[in-house]
């Protein structure tokens, strides 16, 4: 027999270095472990809130200092990726076909864009 | 071939993604500014107490969590696996059981609120 | 060598020869058929047809028009009983693709819709914007993974025929992949390899289109029928001849000179019609071979815009408007964006004619049969004929499925008709010397000659002297130099030594296969001294019904041209007359 | 327009009786500006080196047959112009394919992962030739045409890591095809396609890298086609399991 085909080896640790675009969504799979914790602070917030107000301070207090900080700004940059990335891609999730023609993808991208940043403000100006 | 269970747990992970994608990110700029030291009204532990104590606040919250916890937990799953750890079986139990557990403190909290 | 046994063998798996292996798989679920293509289906040059499908549907239509449009199209040439037969079968057939699946443009209230095409009276082509041949090929491809005793031989390269006892009793082919010869011993076999427009250097068609299915059956002693009558499509882009579909001048496309006329009327086919708005069988609907000779005159007369490519006309979409195009004509939008970096929504596209179509080929009756029985062929690569001295665009498409599954119905009547003993040890000897031909081509170390060098030698003798208008001095030359490389084809040498997927020996056969073509093309121009459809004769410049009412048969013979015989027209209701494509007449 | 400039064209080259292993060649190709990288490769098979092997043959993007990863990029040979590029062009098979040789991969894996699916007309309703088309609108060929321009290029398999590492996966064209005939108003296959793709070696192995979409020469938008099969198997589970009194 002739035939020897030749398998190239993908590396099952190292394969996303290979290109940007894997990359970019390993970048977006990660945004879930900050996510994650933040719920778990989230959690521990609502535990402390069914204790007492003095858990509550405590769980503030905690809260406070530089790495806490840290972690929020880290969370910031990743929650806001997540988003980016999940409403980007919804026209092609959920395409919306209106008589013959589909709704351009932009357009409800942009609607989620729109909703979000309504959500946001809302969440925000009731929480300030 | 066998059709696949996922799609219970792909349900919640999509439902999370869509929740996540639209409260986390104001979520998250409100504790960074609770640990930069500024104080939002919401942070004072009545208002808070008060939101938790409706019935309707606890329905949010419960669902903002819990969808966030397994929408988390799905993609951790898969990202266990881009990573190259080919035990999938074990990582879904560790990584469900971690949202299972979310999700159950997160009902004892509210109960007792 | 491993012998495969079959029911039926189908040569190519285009178009044709899936309709073939289908209709063999519905006819009778335990036949076996083994389905053999040089490339995967669907890689099949079916797949860049893009106008559509001629046949009757509509109300305003009938058959006598479909048959009056075929029959003075292709200049009289055709065998009406076989246009005859093709148009009645049309409809069902391209209904037939509908229930398969295939993806046919629409009117608003769901009916299949049709648009005008060139040399109709009628709107009757059937299209899927202008992707037809694409879905119909994936269509028929598709469907046939349903049958499980369709088994394909992907990759596989037809050899020889196996002829004996007077029938053809299967084939060799190479399996690309491992460079093994096979034997397959068929009670039939049916040939649907496609056209070889490939021995002209400018050329709509793909690189598979190289004649092999015609060159099969040729060295079998089957003759290759009016082989002279080589399509030229009017709109081919001019840097790489890729096609912009005759669907453009349907919905409205103008043809313009370096001056902005619509040159058109000048050449029979006025009086102008007003832009946008097309007339059937007019102006820019005219025929292929009119619109593309029309092109070689103003190129005579200066009329042409120079470009870095050659001389041009254009072809002017501007006023059909952005949606129209990318809802009708999407792909050609795509094809002037990306190959010429110009948007026919925004600019006239410049375009020249190009090799598109072989009318010859095959020689069949009106059942797909050749002369030798037991073997059919179908699609472009069989000469039936309904084609004539010029297609009309959009009966092609059409063809491969009608006449498609007429070769499987014959294949079916010849199996069960004639006796299934085959004689093993004669066929293998004959197998035995196949692979020797090969092996002796493969091992040629001596020769000389380089498959590149041949073929360019062969296709510039072919665009110099076998082109749109050809004269007899010019085609004596072309038939000497033919004969020459076919010489000089024996002292070939082979660079690559590998037996797998060896494209240096595959490139070597193909070559072989075009210089066959190649030579019957240009004798049987040589010999048929009169003017008729897509043959045209600068020194013969009139139709000659007296003596070339005729179809030319072209028998092989391994070192001598072609012996070239006569066979007449088959006429049953439309006698010769003029073909008139001007809308000022009645 | 058409300047000449000289590029290096760099091949992957493996030829099994010879080759335990892969290796690059170069070749310096004239190009003109307007060529396509298929255009350069034929030029090294027909002046400079008879023996490299590769597939093509339309040279317009329709056949599916010259996909190769060019500058690590799955694209076709007859799209990928070289005025896109510097002088430098590396040329390799494509990705996550055996190498048959050289620039030939071996498909077979996809033919049979495509055929795996039943990508034909399962119709709903029996209906004789003669009783003439299948009414079907604009709006509703609409529905599925996009997911009709697949030319089983292949791109999308090479582009996807997910298959790359798990070979067992479906992958984006096939269940595209899947989806195609889903959407397609004439057809009733949707419950028999669902038992190859709703499992996890089909739709559920994909994780939306979205990279298929990215490649994909003719816009098919393979991964939304896998979101939405996967949103309507995920609405098929929770009605068959949570709501078993629902009829689908």
């Amino acid at each position: 027999m002739s035939r020897k085909p030749y398998v190239r080896e993908v590396s099952k640790t190292t394969w996303f270095l290979s290109q940007p675009r894997y990359k970019r969504y390993m970048a977006r799979e990660v945004t879930c472990v900050f996510i994650l914790i933040y719920t778990f602070l989230l959690i521990c917030a609502l535990g402390a809130l069914a204790k007492g107000p003095d858990a509550f301070q405590a769980f503030l207090h905690a809260l406070r200092g530089p790495l806490g900080v840290l972690f929020n700004l880290a969370a910031l940059v990743a929650t806001v990726y997540h988003s980016m990335s999940w409403f980007d891609v919804t026209p092609q999730a959920m395409p919306i076909q209106r008589g013959e023609e589909f709704v351009p993808g932009n357009v409800i991208v942009g609607a989620h864009y729109g909703a979000w940043a309504v959500v946001s403000l809302i969440i925000l100006i009731w929480g300030i | 071939m066998a059709k696949s269970n996922k799609p219970i747990f792909w349900g919640l992970f999509a439902a999370g993604g869509t929740v996540t994608a639209f409260v986390t990110p104001v979520l998250v700029l409100l504790t960074l500014f609770a640990a930069m030291g500024f104080s939002p009204d919401l942070f004072t532990y009545e208002a808070l107490r008060g939101f938790a104590a409706h019935w309707l606040g606890k329905l949010i919250i419960l669902g903002v969590i819990v969808l966030s916890l397994w929408h988390a937990a799905h993609r951790l799953r898969v990202t266990v696996h881009d990573f190259g750890v080919r035990a999938d079986a074990v990582v879904a139990y560790v990584v469900y059981g971690i949202a299972g557990l979310g999700t159950l403190m997160t009902i004892v909290y509210l109960l007792r609120i | 060598m491993e012998i495969i046994k079959t029911d039926v063998a189908i040569v190519g798996a285009g178009g044709a020869g899936l309709r073939a292996a289908i209709a063999l798989a519905e006819a009778d679920p335990k036949l076996r058929i083994a389905l053999i293509s040089k490339v995967y289906p669907m890689r099949s040059h079916t797949c860049a047809a893009e106008g559509g499908a001629a046949g009757v549907i509509k109300s305003d239509d009938s058959l006598d028009l479909h048959f009056n449009d075929t029959v003075g199209g292709g200049d009289w040439l055709c065998d009406q009983n076989a246009v005859e037969y093709f148009i009645n079968e049309a409809p069902n057939e391209l209904m037939q693709l509908e229930h398969w699946g295939c993806p046919w443009s629409r009117e608003p209230d769901g009916s299949v819709a049709v648009r005008p095409f060139g040399g109709m009276k009628i709107k009757r082509t059937w299209f899927a914007a202008d992707k037809s041949g694409f879905h119909i090929l994936h269509t028929l491809f598709q469907t046939s993974l349903k049958y499980p005793s369709i088994q394909r031989f992907d990759e596989y390269y037809a050899i020889d025929l196996l002829v004996d006892d007077g029938r053809c009793q299967g084939l060799t082919a190479l399996e690309i992949r491992s460079g093994e010869m096979r034997q397959f011993q068929a009670g039939a076999v049916i040939i649907a390899a496609g056209g070889a427009g490939k021995m002209f250097p400018f050329t709509t068609n793909g690189a598979i289109k190289t004649g092999d299915g015609m060159a099969l059956a040729y060295r079998a002693g089957v003759p290759l029928k009016d082989m002279e009558f080589v399509q030229y499509h009017p709109t081919g882009l001019p840097n790489n001849g890729i096609l912009l579909t005759e669907g453009c001048r349907g919905e409205g496309g103008i043809l313009v000179n370096k001056h902005g006329r619509r040159y058109l009327q000048d050449y029979g086919m006025g009086p102008e019609t007003p832009v946008g708005q097309p007339v059937l069988k007019t102006m820019e609907l005219g025929p292929r071979d009119r619109l593309s000779q029309s092109f070689w005159h103003e190129q005579r007369k200066g009329n042409t815009v120079s470009t870095p490519w050659g001389e041009c006309v254009l072809l002017d979409m501007r006023h059909l408007g952005e949606k129209k195009i990318n809802e009708r004509l999407p792909l050609v939008r795509d094809l002037c964006i990306s190959y010429l970096n110009m948007d026919p929504v925004k600019e006239p596209i410049p375009i020249r004619p190009v090799v598109h179509y072989c009318m010859g080929g095959i020689h069949t009756d009106i059942k797909a049969a050749t002369p030798v029985p037991g073997l059919f062929a179908a699609g472009e690569c069989a000469c039936v004929s309904i084609n004539g001295a010029n297609r009309l665009g959009s009966n092609s498409l059409t063809e491969l499925l009608v006449f498609g599954r007429r070769a499987a119905l014959s294949a079916i009547e010849h199996l069960q008709s004639s006796p299934s003993a085959s004689n093993d040890p004669a066929l293998s000897a004959q197998a035995r010397a196949s692979e020797d031909r090969i092996r002796a081509l493969f091992d040629q170390s001596a020769g000389t000659e380089t498959v590149a060098g041949l073929r360019k030698e062969m296709m510039h003798t072919m665009e110099e002297n076998a082109g749109i208008y050809r004269t007899g001095e010019e085609l004596q030359r072309a038939c000497e130099k033919i004969a020459e490389l076919r010489g000089r084809y024996a002292n070939l040498a082979l660079t690559d030594k590998s037996k797998v997927f060896n494209t240096d020996l595959m490139q070597a056969l193909e070559l072989g296969s075009m210089l066959d073509c190649a030579e019957t093309v240009a004798v049987g121009a040589r010999d048929r001294t009169e003017s008729r459809g897509a043959h045209q004769r600068l020194d013969f410049t009139a139709r000659d019904d007296q003596n070339f009412l005729k179809h030319t048969l072209a028998y092989h013979h391994p070192k001598e041209p072609p012996r070239i015989e006569y066979l007449d027209v088959v006429i049953t209701k439309s006698q010769p007359g003029v073909r008139d494509y001007s809308g000022a007449k009645k | 327009m058409s300047e000449e400039r000289q590029i290096q064209l760099e091949v992957l080259r493996y030829n099994p009786e010879t080759d335990s292993q892969p290796r690059y060649q170069t070749y310096t190709v004239p190009c003109v500006n307007e060529w396509v990288v298929l255009d350069a490769l034929n030029y090294v098979k027909e002046n400079l080196d008879p023996t490299l092997s590769y597939r093509w043959s339309c040279h317009m993007a329709v056949c599916g047959s010259c996909g190769y990863m060019i500058n690590g990029e799955p694209k076709l040979g007859c799209k990928a112009f070289i005025h896109e590029y510097g002088d430098h062009i590396r040329v390799e098979p494509l990705a996550n394919f055996p190498i048959e040789r050289d620039l030939v991969t071996v498909v077979e894996d996809f033919i049979a992962k495509l055929a795996s699916v039943k990508p034909y007309l399962i119709p709903k309703e029996d209906k004789p030739i003669s009783a003439g088309e299948f009414r079907q609108t604009p709006a509703e060929l609409k529905k599925y045409k996009q997911y009709t321009l697949c030319i089983n290029c292949m791109l999308c398999y090479a582009a996807c890591p997910q298959y790359g590492l798990v070979p067992e996966f479906l992958g984006p064209a096939a269940i595209s095809m899947a989806h195609r005939y889903n959407q397609d108003s004439r057809d009733g296959g949707r419950d028999q396609r669902q038992e190859v793709v709703a499992t996890d070696e089909g739709v559920w192995e994909c994780s939306f890298v979205g990279a298929c979409s990215e490649v994909c020469p003719k816009h098919v938008d393979p991964a939304g086609a896998l979101q939405q099969v996967k949103v309507a198997s995920t609405i098929d589970w929770y009605k068959e399991h949570l709501m078993p009194w629902v009829k689908k």
